[in-house]
């Protein structure tokens, strides 16, 4: 008898497939949202299923949570504010350049061949190599934390994770530049239900968060996972307009957007003496720096992850004049 | 049947469905989302391939950089979703 | 206790530091701007020297060494790439400082997304691991978008829209490359590739990659997005897009060429297909080009293929010659198409339009700008001496040496295209008898046209300096010596 | 145990997919939250099964943040799919 | 014993699950689903906890599940009240 879990595998899997189907051609953009959260839900399922803890953490609060609250974001702009879908709320399409059937039909044909090009050559995909889990074993002990992820994260790869807060940081210069304005809508009424729950909630998902940078350095964790859930908090407070980004707030949130990848690089370029090289983090102070790193990120990421749901530099848009300061 | 062959080809086809949407979809969120899928997709075969050795021991490199992956997949969704909403705004008032 | 510095660091922390100082001070920006690039360009001299002392330099990040760590390598390739980007970059933004001098807004963010975009490209050029790269190009690719939209028009948003959804299309397949380049080999860096043995999964990330690449390149056939982006942009901007982002994707392609485990016939027959198909359709468009800037973005299209051609020129056993032919194409187009969309903004923004119908009824006649461009059009067309020239020279040469006449007839066709298509533009700027007001001679000469005059001259001189550059390029030996 | 373990797992998995029915269906935004929520829920219990069987009491955290990230996703949802709000 | 407790009580659990789900496809209208939903998902979540929690032992597990399902059980009704309200009249904003 099959192992029921390989059912629940395969069943998961067939899921996640035809979830990606349904959120591309349910017609409903509001349904496509959320088929795209649950798919969102359950690829993290899945990667639980894989023994990858964090990247199921990374992908239910960034890549699902954040990611539908953008596109729920954009939706809802385009259906009440610029009103572009307007007309047609429940069914909205806003047209690219219309595409003929065929072309469309040879674009799935195609990718169609090409996935299926994919797919043998992952079935014949002998493992060859060792992978990096002996050389990471072996380099645990000199990296300053405990869970490997975390040693790859802020250690071994630091490079790499110091350009992906760039890139975090880039994102919100380059939306900053997009979009500007400060809103004057009012705000929504949610009942005094929801005022309860929120005292309750906004310091709960603020100690959670805090608990899963703390937790990363021996456990599954770390300053992205954490950083999306104090953003979680920031896109509340948004949501509700208990927050209005202001004018004046802009200096603060440009230091926060930098702190984490200024601190980052400061370190990196700061431990290099002695004949160490940059990023070469010194054993005896290795998880004082890791950790100052990541509390640092993890206050950019909260703010950025925020900053981007917000969508716009807040200031006055004057009328007609595009290059206001 | 293990995990990693069937997640693996999950991936696969997560991807492609990706790709058919990217080319294909006509509206300007999807793509967007569709792209989104093709991220998944590719951190599906990363995660997978992670699975060298016995189960408990995942290699951890790929897990890291999947996290990667979707920290810089975020970012660009919000700058193409950003991009998206000023058009639009911008051609709502072409129409008035 | 003191700080070691690399130059190697300092090529791409300096532009990190300066984009997060010019992105908290936004008065000061230009400012931090111009001492960050003059910065950078003194760590590239200093790695320049490193290089020509000691040969390819490495340095391993964390101390930990590849596989486990990333390690920085620098070679004559990725020198020349650097110091094309800051020489270029510093160039350009000096035309910057005045082309946006009315536009606060945009010269508030153009500095801080361009450093950004300086941070990327150097991380691309000193890069030796796959999964590096692929941030680097994320990191590139927002901050190109950034630019792109800068001037904030309808028109630039929907280039850049499309440019942003070709970007991200392109860096996931490259993604889902390096997924299955881990999966076959359980490691990223090039090292790794290099002794790998040929499998179906090798092959796929490979395809991948190439496929990820091209649509960053806009090889033909995935050019689509180019034309409107560059055209669109403002004009430092587009100098920065079409002289040197295009290049970092065209490095990674002519980098990781060496590791294709199959670089047979047909593949670079095939490779070179598309750029012959490039040089052609480019050349076509950009003869029915209405406007200056759309027909110059073309002709990057067009230009993008040649260097394809080149690569491809005289086959599998010509290889280890024929990177160096597309290494001396890539420089030459980076320098004079920079000068170019300087020039053409210029004209733009003296004139106030650039249809090129009416270019020769203006009342206003930008002197200085249409001999910069004139300048850039030598090179890009390929007279002597301008380092295109030397570019196509070694290319034909190779190709006739193999006996590819095909790659010469492409190239022939090609240069005729060129011919054709800016003289359409140097005509516009030559005939006076359609000229309906009095014309302002003297007009329209500015300390603006220092900076792309600059680079349509160096980009005809550096056409004399070919041997050491050539020479200087071969350090670290790219593609082996005894392949 | 786990074979029951594993069990309970697909019937949970089914009961989200069924759910997903009513997504489809609609017709309201009202509905395609309410079974976003049933979601949220189900895939918390998922995880707390799991992290028995799989023996990683790791899960738990991640389960405390799905359960966080529903509610705040479904308030997004609740908040956005109606007007005013900038 | 401990065993069998524990699997009863996730078989609960799951049955209720089921049978909100069933409620959520086959009910009339949105109150009747929100009703079946939100109770039945909560009591079946419940359920389950106690029976994960019977089988996991430490207390720590055993703290942590507390805590998940009790965060559950508060923001699923506050949710399944903004859902009403929502359902109802829509969200103002003033």
């Amino acid at each position: 008898m099959t192992d029921p879990l390989v059912i629940f595998d395969v069943a998961l899997a067939l899921a996640i497939v035809a979830l990606a189907v349904a959120a591309l051609s349910v017609r409903d953009l509001f349904a496509m949202i959320v088929l795209f959260v649950v798919f969102g839900l359950l690829s993290a399922l899945a990667w639980v299923r894989l023994s990858a803890p964090d990247v199921a953490l990374a992908e239910a609060a960034i890549g699902a949570g954040v990611t539908g609250a953008l596109l729920l974001k954009t939706l809802h702009h385009l259906r009440y504010v610029s009103g572009t879908l307007g007309q047609q709320a429940a069914y909205g399409v806003t047209p690219l350049t219309p595409v003929p059937i065929g072309v469309t039909l040879a674009n799935a044909i195609f990718c169609g061949l090409i996935t299926l090009g994919l797919a043998v050559a992952y079935l014949g995909a002998p493992a060859a190599g060792p992978g990096f889990d002996a050389l990471v074993a072996e380099a645990m002990p000199r990296s300053g934390v405990d869970h490997p992820v975390t040693g790859v994260l802020l250690n071994f790869r630091a490079y790499d994770t110091l350009m992906e807060v760039v890139v975090l940081l880039a994102a919100v210069v380059a939306v900053w530049q997009i979009e500007r304005g400060v809103s004057d809508a009012p705000a929504p009424v949610l009942g005094e239900v929801w005022q309860g729950f929120a005292r309750l909630a906004l310091p709960a998902t603020v100690v959670v968060g805090t608990y899963l940078l703390w937790v990363g350095a021996e456990a599954p964790g770390g300053a992205f996972q954490g950083g999306a859930v104090l953003a979680a908090v920031g896109l509340l407070l948004l949501l509700t307009r208990a927050y209005v980004p202001q004018p004046t707030h802009r200096g603060i949130a440009r230091g926060a957007f930098v702190l984490g990848t200024g601190v980052f690089a400061l370190v990196a370029l700061l431990v290099a003496s002695g004949g160490r090289v940059a990023f070469e983090y010194p054993l005896e102070h290795a998880k004082t720096l890791i950790l100052l790193i990541e509390g640092m990120v993890t206050i950019s990421i909260a703010v950025t992850l925020a900053a981007l749901f917000h969508g716009r530099e807040p200031v006055a848009q004057t009328k007609g004049g595009r290059d206001d300061t | 049947m293990t995990p990693d062959l069937i997640y693996g080809l999950c991936g696969v086809a997560v991807f492609g469905i990706g790709l058919v949407g990217a080319l294909c979809a006509q509206d300007r969120l999807r793509r967007v989302l569709a792209l989104k899928l093709c991220s998944v997709g590719a951190g599906f075969l990363l995660v997978v391939g992670a699975w060298r050795t016995p189960p408990a021991t995942p290699d951890p490199v790929p897990h890291a950089l999947v996290i990667t992956g979707i920290v810089v997949m975020v970012s660009a969704t919000a700058v193409a979703l950003a991009l998206i909403r000023r058009l639009q705004s911008l051609e709502a008032d072409d129409e008035r | 206790m003191s700080v070691e510095l690399s130059p190697m660091i300092l090529a791409i922390f300096l532009p990190l530091f300066g984009a997060i100082a010019a992105f908290i001070a936004p008065r000061a920006a230009w400012s931090i701007g111009l001492a960050t690039l003059a910065a950078t360009t003194g760590a590239v001299i200093w790695l320049a020297r490193d290089v020509w002392a000691k040969g390819a330099v490495m340095l391993p990040l964390g101390g930990w060494g590849a596989p486990l760590g990333i390690d920085l390598r620098a070679d004559g390739l990725s020198v020349a790439m650097l110091a094309l980007t800051s020489a270029v970059g510093f160039l350009v933004s000096i035309a910057a400082l005045d082309s946006l001098k009315d536009a606060a807004r945009q010269r508030q963010y153009f500095w801080p997304l361009w450093l950004l975009l300086l941070t990327g490209m150097n991380g691309v050029y000193l890069s030796t691991d796959l999964f590096n790269l692929y941030v680097m190009i994320e990191v590139i690719a927002l901050a190109a978008v950034g630019l792109t939209v800068l001037n904030g028009t309808r028109d630039a948003l929907r280039a850049g829209l499309e440019y942003m959804y070709a970007s991200i299309l392109g860096a996931l397949l490259f993604l889902m490359g390096v997924g299955f380049v881990y999966l076959h080999l359980g490691r990223l860096d090039f090292a790794g590739l290099a002794g790998a043995e040929v499998s179906g999964s090798l092959i796929a990330a490979m395809a991948l990659m190439f496929v990820g690449l091209a649509l960053k390149i806009a090889l033909f056939p995935l050019h689509f997005w180019l034309p409107a982006a560059h055209a669109n942009a403002t004009a430092p901007a587009s100098a920065l897009l079409s002289g040197l982002v295009v290049k970092a994707a065209l490095y990674i392609v002519l980098r990781l060429a060496q590791y294709m485990p199959f670089p047979s016939e047909t593949l670079l027959t095939l490779v070179g297909l598309m750029g012959a198909g490039a040089v052609i359709w480019g050349g076509i468009q950009a003869l029915r080009a209405e406007r200056l800037k759309l027909l110059v973005a073309w002709s990057t299209v067009a230009q993008i293929g040649l260097i394809f051609v080149a690569f491809a020129r005289a086959g599998e056993m010509g290889l280890t010659e024929s990177w160096k032919a597309a290494a001396l194409l890539i420089l030459a187009h980076g320098v004079a198409k920079a000068a170019m969309f300087l020039a053409a903004g210029r004209i733009k923004d003296e004139i106030g339009h650039d249809v090129i119908r009416d270019l020769d009824r203006a009342p206003i006649r930008p002197t200085l700008a249409q001999f910069t461009f004139a300048l850039a059009a030598i090179s890009l067309i390929g007279l002597p001496p301008s380092l295109g020239f030397i570019g196509k020279w070694s290319l034909m040469e190779g190709a006739m040496a193999a006996g590819y006449w095909h790659w010469v007839a492409v190239t022939m066709a090609g240069t005729l295209l060129s011919v054709a298509y800016f003289s359409r533009v140097l005509t516009a700027f030559l005939r006076f008898d359609r000229v309906r007001a009095p014309v302002g001679e003297h007009q329209g000469w500015a300390l603006a046209d220092a900076a792309p005059l600059t680079l349509a001259l160096a980009a005809i001189g550096l056409g004399l300096m070919a041997a050491p550059l050539l020479s200087f390029i071969e350090i670290g030996y790219p593609f082996g010596v005894a392949q | 145990m786990n074979t029951f373990l594993s069990l309970t797992l697909i019937a949970l998995l089914l009961s989200i997919l069924a759910g997903l029915i009513r997504v489809f269906r609609g017709p309201a935004p009202a509905e395609r939250m309410l079974a976003a929520q049933l979601f949220g829920t189900a895939a918390v219990a998922i995880l707390l099964v799991l992290s028995q069987l799989m023996q990683m009491p790791a899960l738990l955290d991640v389960a405390m943040v799905f359960a966080l990230l529903a509610a705040v996703t479904l308030v997004g949802f609740v908040v956005l799919a109606s007007r005013g709000v900038r | 014993m401990l065993e069998i407790a524990a699997a009863a009580f996730i078989a609960l659990g799951t049955l209720f699950f089921v049978a909100g789900t069933v409620g959520l496809l086959r009910f009339p209208d949105i109150f009747c689903r929100l009703h079946a939903l939100t109770k039945a998902d909560g009591l079946g979540l419940a359920l389950i906890a106690v029976g994960v929690a019977l089988l996991a032992g430490t207390a720590g597990a055993v703290f942590r599940i507390a805590l998940v399902w009790f965060f559950v059980a508060v923001a699923s009704a506050t949710c399944g009240h903004l859902i009403a309200r929502y359902a109802r009249h829509g969200v103002r904003h003033d």
